[in-house]
């Protein structure tokens, strides 16, 4: 099992969903959690001014999405989401990032169920 | 009216684009508020040209306008009079940004007003409310702006949307309001200051009668609201079982809208129509949107244009003073009320299209790709509308 | 006002309930509204059966009053004072829904407000305000409401919170605002409405004097509210060393509700204590509730029904206009304050208890425990209040 | 007004400080708001002893004043007149607080604003217009306030802001406003109740012809806050290419604040150049801010000190009514008006500093480092300005 | 040590709390950080409505909490988690997940601990 | 590859960034990616009140930065998060945690690089 976390553009999450939509939902649909980030990489973000004043911290909001899968989905769940969350054709500095990170054990709250079926 | 305009509107967008939608009703205060002293007043109600225009420079800077006259032959300051109308100035343009909201061209847009304001907005108002305007000698009913400010406005957004084509994220993304909280507090206080509005009108009125008018006015502008906030809210029930605070707030607009035109001259039962009609013809509007395809953000035209043109059609149908109407027997008000919104209809689709394409094609009217998807506060205003903790 | 509240109470609930929170105050401008001109005013103004309610077949849809008659004797047009009263009519459902936020029914609530409205608050207004009513010629004194509008939607929010039982969370959860500035705002509107309400009900008072009457009520309004801030600040202060806004807001309504009936009896100086008990006797009554069990969401007994109370006696403690009050030497006047007091509660008890149970029997007052749990604005209206940045 | 303050300075701060901003005009209201009735009208208005301090003990707690007294002899109750005047008691050292925003301790500024407003604005306020003030009588003109409020709001500004040192984040870390939908909403507040401020205040003015007055004062008012908008506007956007929501609602009450003390004196198009300068002079200084070093953290004086400096002398300038001008003539007017600005700004000095140094060695001025990093609404009163979801 | 990542209904935050409280408190408190995500599994919550046009995302609002714990910790506290989220006796669709993740180390600010007493 | 997770007080985030800059700046900016939680460690918050009644929920608010990085680069971002976090020059409670979590992968969306190059 791994945890699938990407940081992507906001404006790219439905193109996302409905690439993962394609790859994932075996009949009971995807799962999948959304929350807001702020960050920057090699993006900085536009400037901001307080009455004439530049101020500092140039950020960019992005969009952090968190997928549990299980290891034979991890593959088809990150080129979707490259798929879904690249601008244009050939993507921009911006576009964001993929981390990949292992998961020891899953639990299902509403049933009690552990691991693999749990996802 | 132009703080709620703006919280209305506000409220409505993303919350990427929440300031530029509030900036559209501010700058017009700033840029309409010094036109209109410079020249707008003069080019509404100057000296009338053949009832086309007006023109006096006396007015212009309104420099030989001593503060001791009156209007006319009312008891009112003049100057008093030069704000009132002001107001009206100010919020039209303001109301047609609605239509463009999260994809115009900041400068554009200022440009924009600035011209139609002077082009349109002026002599239209010079047509309907000075008195030896062409369309009030020919005896057009336009209580405090039905179809100056309303029909107008509302078709001047139409007009506008199309040449700006939809929003990138239109209609296949889902855009959400993203403060309907700021969009009840903006209907709110739209419903306050539409009494200002509408009984302040009262005074272009008889003068013997200006209080009761203006008592008229009052109780047909609340009644019409209420009656097409709770027809919305009641469609709403029917047609998809939620009746939501959106649809209760633009009931409230569409009935305030629908009344204007009408607000001194119907009885209070009448009233009660007008404002649950403009509930069914603006609900309809705006669910035919989705169906023709076009992008009007906010639906300026849906509810102002249509909410408008009913209000204009039902003064001639319901009006008892100081003439009498279609109900009471007499169609000849409302051959006339369709003559003015006719009017109103043609000259301003030429005139927004005319100053539409030619600031598209010096200026532009929209801004770039990046800017809509980075969202306008931060990329033209260099600001975020809320920095929340982080 | 009706925005003012909206926002108050709504800033005080939780998130996922600030619209259908909002939305009952909205809905009473449009359910009532709409009541007021179809036969409220009728049953409240109309011609006066034996003092117990008004009826006139004329004042049905306002359908035969001229626009140009005046109010009884008075030298306001009658259609302005149609208005005025009616925002009293709208403004009292509206407070009863503190005590039933973020679990009432939406339809059920809808339903009861206009029954309420009708069956309760019509006799009411009547019984105190029209000339012939009961009360009235017994010379019970309510300047702008304490009675009518506050001890009314006090004790009715009291019952129907009661009949509702309390909300899931609580008070096991803890329940805070989300948003306070909302809250702020809203109180600093109410305070501005208030003005309206208290000065503008001078009208009711002696004509030759109503300039002065007005000052008056403005000043004893400013007076207590400023005072009811100050002391319920300082008993927090005191209290727990925390002097919060929303304790600010509290005291701020409490002086407003207090004074409303004395507005125009008492002197400006009497006025500071009015509101500076008020402040103590509304704080005990809301730190009581936690005692007691029951579950008034936003306080609206605690604040309206004990401030209420309080403004109702003091207004026969402290008057000197037109009658004088007990630290005049009279106890007369406290006495017929009491007996107002005490009809209105016997009266506002019972026709909530019965209306209230017809409800719940029929349409339901209670909403869901799913719909509770994942918060109204979803659930019942396909909305959020905000959608901030994803 | 008050509430427009809070939601104007509320929005700039950030979030952990948002109630304890917007508390601090509404505490204002409390407190001054309780003294105005107690001595504060007395020491302003009452018998003047010698042109500088008013006294008569029938005007303490207003006991002696009966409600059907007129103000002098004008037409108006001189309740009302109170009121009126209590108003601009109250906001003057709200807008003070705006400079020790996110740092002053909340207690020590409750009692610096009781002790600032009894003894530094209440003879001010004697001085420049009550009718034997030694300002009124030498001949300054301060039509509604440029002197008494905004001079005074803004030199004391600046003092406190020296005493107090900058916040502990200043100017290293970046500060950015919470909530520019807030200060938006705030300044078309402003905006709103600035007409009832400056209309307001012609009756001060020759009473024949009041109406007029107003109606000029009126028209400056609106002029000047949009001319202003507009060029805070434009420098922004030849400057750093964004024109910021915050500058137009800079602009917007730059412009408000220079014109207050000429509102009646000036004709329509000056006022243009009043409100455009405004600007120009507003936004240099708060540039220089950041040189200088000192954190103003509202910038009360950028706005209000130099916007009022510059409103007093171009009354001097451009005033026609009662007495003419430079630009008409006569430098008589702006000596005077030259003379008025350096008494107040003396005299504030003084005082704002013998009264924040007692209270910074008694109670304290300044709150614990701690509070200050973990935002003063928790801290201090115990509270979060938004409970969004969890 | 394990970072124990659980999506929970909001409504059960307290709940969860108090479990959580009773099996990890050990006199100075237990730790935890909570933040607001939304996201849908089988559930997709209520469709949201603008002017009468019906509208995609639908999202359910959960909190999301994160503890770090020693590895003897970790099956109490997913146990606590479990009874405090879980609604009613059977659960529900909707009550959540918990995923279980590795730690490599951990560091406490204040002191510059490492490793397990850090936690 | 490493995720970097660190909990921190709001007011030391520019501190941090300061710190992070120096040390992970390559010429091409450093990544970051920062939101905001709550949470409750030794240190619990303030009391809040609701009209005179203590309310429970004593949260502190706090910042979580997250940052992928390479395994030579973890002790550095580590140390520099500790120097820039930490409150005075002894530290206070409250001042929170990172934990540090193995990754299996990362994508860059832009371009699809994977691994090493990609963080
Ligand atoms: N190594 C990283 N650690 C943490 N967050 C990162 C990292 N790399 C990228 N991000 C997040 O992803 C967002 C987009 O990154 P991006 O600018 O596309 O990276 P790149 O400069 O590699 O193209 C950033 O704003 C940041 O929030
Ligand atoms: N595999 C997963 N990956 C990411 N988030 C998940 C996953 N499973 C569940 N969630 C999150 O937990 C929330 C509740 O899930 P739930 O509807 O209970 O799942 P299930 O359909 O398995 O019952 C979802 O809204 C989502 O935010
Ligand atoms: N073991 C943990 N698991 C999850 N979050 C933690 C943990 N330890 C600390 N935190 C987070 O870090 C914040 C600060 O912790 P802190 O009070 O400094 O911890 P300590 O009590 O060890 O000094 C807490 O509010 C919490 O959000």
């Amino acid at each position: 099992m791994k945890l699938v976390i990407a940081i992507i553009r906001p404006d790219r999450l439905d193109a996302v969903q409905s690439k993962l939509q394609a790859v994932l939902d075996e009949g009971d649909n995807f799962r999948l959690t959304v929350q807001p980030v702020e960050g920057h990489g090699r993006l900085h973000g536009e400037v901001e001014y307080v009455r004439g004043v530049e101020v500092k911290p140039r950020m960019v909001r992005r969009t952090q999405i968190t997928i549990a899968v299980n290891d034979p989905y991890v593959e088809r769940a990150v080129q979707a989401i490259v798929e879904g969350a690249r601008s244009g054709g050939t993507g921009a500095v911006g576009d964001g990032k993929i981390f990949v990170l292992p998961i020891d054990d899953c639990v299902r709250i509403r049933t009690g169920e552990r691991g693999n079926s749990a996802i | 009216m132009v703080p709620g305009l703006a919280l209305f509107y506000g409220g409505m967008v993303r919350q990427k684009n929440v300031l530029t939608t509030m900036m559209h009703s501010f700058v017009a205060m700033a840029v309409i508020g010094v036109q209109w002293i410079a020249i707008g007043y003069c080019l509404a109600f100057g000296q009338s040209v053949g009832g086309w225009i007006g023109w006096s420079w006396d007015y212009v800077l309104l420099q030989n306008l001593r503060h001791t006259a009156d209007y006319a032959d009312k008891a009112i300051p003049e100057l008093v009079f030069v704000m009132f109308q002001g107001k009206f100035a100010i919020i039209t343009p303001a109301l047609i940004s609605g239509a463009i909201a999260e994809r115009v061209k900041f400068s554009g847009y200022v440009v924009f007003i600035l011209l139609w304001s002077t082009l349109v907005y002026d002599p239209l108002a010079h047509w309907v409310w000075a008195p030896e305007g062409w369309l009030f000698k020919y005896g057009v009913l336009d209580f405090a702006g039905g179809t100056v400010v309303h029909i107008a406005a509302g078709v001047s957004a139409l007009i506008l949307a199309a040449l700006l084509g939809p929003r990138r994220d239109y209609p296949a993304g889902a855009i959400l309001p993203s403060n309907l909280v700021l969009t009840l507090t903006g209907a709110g206080l739209l419903w306050f200051g539409w009494f200002g509005f509408n009984a302040g009108s009262a005074v272009a009125a008889e003068m013997p009668v200006a209080g009761h008018i203006a008592g008229l006015a009052f109780t047909t502008t609340q009644t019409a609201a209420a009656s097409a906030a709770l027809v919305w809210m009641l469609i709403e029930w029917w047609h998809h079982g939620k009746p939501t605070s959106l649809g209760m707030a633009s009931g409230i607009v569409a009935g305030l809208v629908a009344i204007t035109p009408a607000a001194g001259h119907v009885a209070p039962c009448w009233a009660i129509v007008v404002g649950s009609v403009a509930s069914l013809a603006c609900y309809a509007a705006v669910r035919l949107k989705s169906r023709l395809g076009y992008d009007d953000s906010l639906d300026a035209f849906g509810v102002h244009g249509v909410g408008g043109l009913w209000g204009a059609l039902a003064t001639g149908i319901f009006c008892m003073i100081p003439v009498v109407g279609l109900i009471h027997g007499d169609a000849a008000q409302l051959v006339k009320q369709l003559v003015g919104a006719a009017a109103t209809i043609v000259y301003c689709s030429i005139g927004t299209l005319v100053i539409g394409l030619a600031v598209k094609h010096t200026i532009g009217l929209r801004c770039d790709d990046e800017q809509e998807r980075d969202g306008l506060d931060l990329t033209v205003h260099g600001e975020r509308g809320y920095h929340f903790d982080l």
